[in-house]
């Protein structure tokens, strides 16, 4: 079966998504990964948006992050300030996804600056909910194009928290989550081993061990029991076609 | 004692050179025509502060009204970069100030609240606090843990746009409710622009639903339409393909310039845009009525 | 996973010996079935929290539920003292922990936020914090002056008595929100007691009015008339003539012994309590109806 | 005209309001103050309630401060937290009402305990909202019954600050609010001198100063122009007994 790249992340990421479990949602593939839980095997997953949207049961493939469709047969709406303080860091979500220009060996995050910062090479759009995601919510995924650009050694400036230099030093800090538990790519899906170093866990179907550490920009660990997933279901690939994204807008 | 006049008015009265400017509205409700009427009044060395910049301050920054901007996230929402922001920073030539979503939602809410900071738990990323001063710690008295804190922002004008209001400025919000409350209370003057102006009664049969109180409000503008290319909830849908055509234009200075002759420049205000907006957006952003299930209050 | 059950499994379940229970409500919506099933259970060594402590905990400590109370003002609303919670606490018999309206609330907020603390301007009057060492001082960071602070208030148990919920929990409330949205934020667990439970449907036509999400409620108990003699609004008014006879009945532990036998232990639920109390009653507490102004939404 | 010891405080405290003030209402006295003023000379008063009321025109009698009357046909509702932040500490309030057990030569109130704090000879209601609104309203008053045992020269327990034991002292402490500017009792109003000492400004229609000073547990100062009060209009009159209160339930 024929799938692109982007539903080839969707679906993985989809399945790590349990029932139950409230996930702050961003916009694009998170947005479609927790969709397609929803329509499987996560029948009571509850998405949450940073615009303040509770319960958000999407009609229509939704543009930006603030969509009217959100809101429109939603649960609840509240302000920002009390979705970030009253939901997010009171500890009342599950998971929370993230992506961004740079991902380290620790799984830090950069979505803020190419260079210096004060005189940038690159300006990127910087945090906007992702800092205090990455720190507070129960469990993190990161969904990113495997490209070694994307994956150096250090980033430049740590905008979303990771396990910094080691597992220690981010336990140190008392921040309430666990950090990044998988990061989804196009190639296979790398997670940290004890001391937080993003390692390779399990290939997706085709891709090859070579090529996933030429696109890495540290030496790789490979973990003992690489898996494989599985590929996309005709089911998945259906209500993402389909029902999701039926103008191929993120898929494509 | 009505507040109600007219947007120019209340521009002229409100921002003045140098203001820092919350034009609020987090992707919801953002008030374009505002913004367009102060490129039109061509004010200067605005401080524009915005969780999301958006279009609206990548507008007023093309226009020569900004001198320096505090956000927390400068992208064009669903699309990718907003260019002349980006560019104007790239190149040194703009001021900024930056925070995480909720730092600067904590900022608002310091301001509104009358206190002289917020507490935040620390996330474990501290690469931002090393480049903003404005971002602390604190130790917390009764765990001795340390913690993130942050100074109120307390804008010289906030402007919000909203559905309805009364001439008093009593006015009410739903769907995304973002800062705008947090803005206008910590705001010195705020400016409301609203969809419809109703009868105090309807504002009265529903108190829960007021987001801003006439106290806090200086003026109120009978603005329709005012949000697009966002939206109003229940009012219209957001313009998605004109964000799209934003990111071509802003991709020429030349461009930007001609658009806002056409767009801002050589009209007089909103009515004048809705309109050459034409039929066919009309249209397009027009959405079928869903109400609310009613709710009793009770005659007490 | 619907979190529907009745009130007595709701309780039995969810409020231990020992707990730490907020049974909210600012005046309105006190949830005085859910204390009356506390007493029947015959709950020992609770401390209950509460900005106003009311009837409610006055006639939990009489029942000898109580070991320490929490609030910032003691009285009987609109009529004088507390007679039962007064006398117990000039006696030596009880514990309390006092604060004023807004270090209680503040207590909430932190505790709803996740946050160790919140700050509070100075109010010049320092007895309070003499005799309560969870009112401290710190400084602020950026200004050096000094601020007050409180902890959070994490309760084991909220309850909090809503109009309208569905089976899931997602609660809604208009009039006098209170405190009920920080009490069920910041608690362990919360049960819901709700006027009436309605279909997920009318929830969803106006998210704007939820207070309470499913994700943070355990139970979800159908109790209509909970609130009396307290109201709800636009479903009944508040009983004062009750108000002022509890300050009688309170007199003697006699009395209040008896009313207790009559209107709590000799009743199985709320039901038969709102069926005891009589169409004369139930005539005087009626409300006409008063309805909002609908809202629309928009389908997208 | 006759009238009640309470008719007359009421009218007195309706006066010292402007049109356009927002002032923080308790049930009783002061809410009949307020709706008096309203009725009169200040059409414009914004009445707001700690229960988070905001704009309430209430069409009976209020019974208690969170009387469902205030809600309907209020202009705004929002949260304790929010009334006490956003409304009363953020400056947005113009004139508090305050009342107490005790209050004292420099204004201060005591409402908390009579007797030692953790061994009470009377344990009282506690602050309320009142602790606040001492400190954070623009202009405050207080309205009570004269009478020398709720005038001691000093309180046992400072529930709400008054001027501390000078002026000089409540502004050390960088309190928004100017604190007491008026007690209105059944005989007089007192008004702070310079150093924030309450002193006789102004006798209501028969006291004379004896007979406050009998009543006032500090050798009280008189002010140099000592004023005399209009006593309450027919007008004043006739909206309390038969619009506001017709029951006669605190005008009694």
């Amino acid at each position: 079966m024929d799938y692109t790249k982007s539903e080839l992340m969707t679906v993985n990421a989809a399945r790590l998504l349990r029932d139950g479990d409230v996930v702050f949602v961003g916009v694009g593939l998170p947005n479609l990964a927790c969709n397609l839980a929803r329509r499987t095997h996560a029948p009571n997953l509850v998405m949450i948006y940073e615009a303040g949207v509770i319960g958000a049961r999407p009609a229509r493939l939704p543009l930006s992050i603030g969509d009217p469709t959100l809101v429109s047969g939603a649960t609840a709406v509240c302000s920002m300030y009390d979705i970030f303080s009253f939901y997010l860091q009171r500890g009342n979500v599950d998971v929370g996804f993230l992506g961004g220009a740079q991902i380290d060996r620790f799984g830090n995050i950069n979505a803020t600056v190419i260079g210096d910062y004060d005189h940038p090479k690159t300006r990127l759009p910087g945090s906007g909910g992702s800092m205090e995601i990455a720190g507070w919510a129960n469990r993190c995924y990161i969904m990113t194009p495997h490209q070694k650009r994307r994956f150096p050694e250090k980033v430049d400036f740590i905008t979303s928290a990771g396990f910094l230099s080691n597992r220690a030093e981010r336990e140190k800090t008392g921040v309430r989550g666990k950090g990044p538990l998988g990061v989804v790519t196009n190639l296979c899906i790398l997670e940290p081993d004890e001391k937080g170093e993003l390692s390779l866990a399990a290939l997706h179907p085709g891709a090859t061990v070579e090529q996933v550490k030429e696109n890495t920009g540290w030496p790789l660990k490979v973990f003992d029991h690489l898996r494989q997933t599985e590929p996309p279901t005709s089911d998945e690939l259906r209500i993402l076609r389909q029902e999701l994204d039926p103008d191929g807008i993120y898929i494509k | 004692m009505t507040k109600l006049c007219s947007l120019q008015e209340a521009v002229n009265t409100f921002v003045k050179d140098g203001s820092l400017l919350y034009a609020a509205g987090f992707t919801h409700l953002i008030p374009f025509s505002a913004a367009h009427e102060i490129i039109r009044q061509e004010k200067r060395n605005l401080t524009v502060a915005r969780a999301t910049p958006d279009l609206i301050y990548d507008m007023m920054t093309a226009a020569g009204c900004v001198s320096k901007v505090i956000f927390s996230y400068m992208g064009n929402p669903g699309v990718g970069s907003l260019r002349i922001l980006r560019s104007a920073i790239e190149a040194g030539e703009l001021e900024w100030e930056e925070y995480s979503h909720f730092g600067m939602i904590s900022r608002l809410q310091a301001g509104a609240a009358g206190l002289p900071f917020m507490p935040m738990n620390q996330t474990a990323a501290t690469s931002l606090e090393q480049v903003n001063h404005n971002i602390r710690r604190m130790t917390d008295p009764f765990t001795n843990k340390e913690v993130i804190v942050v100074p109120p922002l307390n804008p010289d004008v906030a402007i919000i746009h909203v559905q309805r209001a009364d001439q008093y400025g009593n006015a009410q919000i739903w769907g995304i409710l973002g800062e705008q409350k947090e803005a206008a209370f910590a705001a010195q003057h705020v400016i409301i622009t609203a969809e419809e102006i109703v009868d105090e009664k309807v504002i009265r049969s529903d108190p829960n639903r007021t987001m801003i109180p006439s106290i806090i409000v200086d003026a109120v503008c009978l603005e329709p339409f005012s949000a697009h290319p966002s939206y109003t909830q229940g009012y219209y849908d957001r313009d998605n393909p004109f964000y799209l055509k934003w990111d071509q234009i802003s991709e020429t200075r030349e461009e930007v310039k001609q658009w806002l002759h056409e767009w801002v420049y050589d009209l007089k205000d909103r009515q004048q845009y809705w309109q050459k907006l034409g039929e066919e957006a009309h249209q397009r952003l027009h959405v079928k009525p869903a109400f609310s299930s009613p709710i009793n209050y009770g005659e007490y």
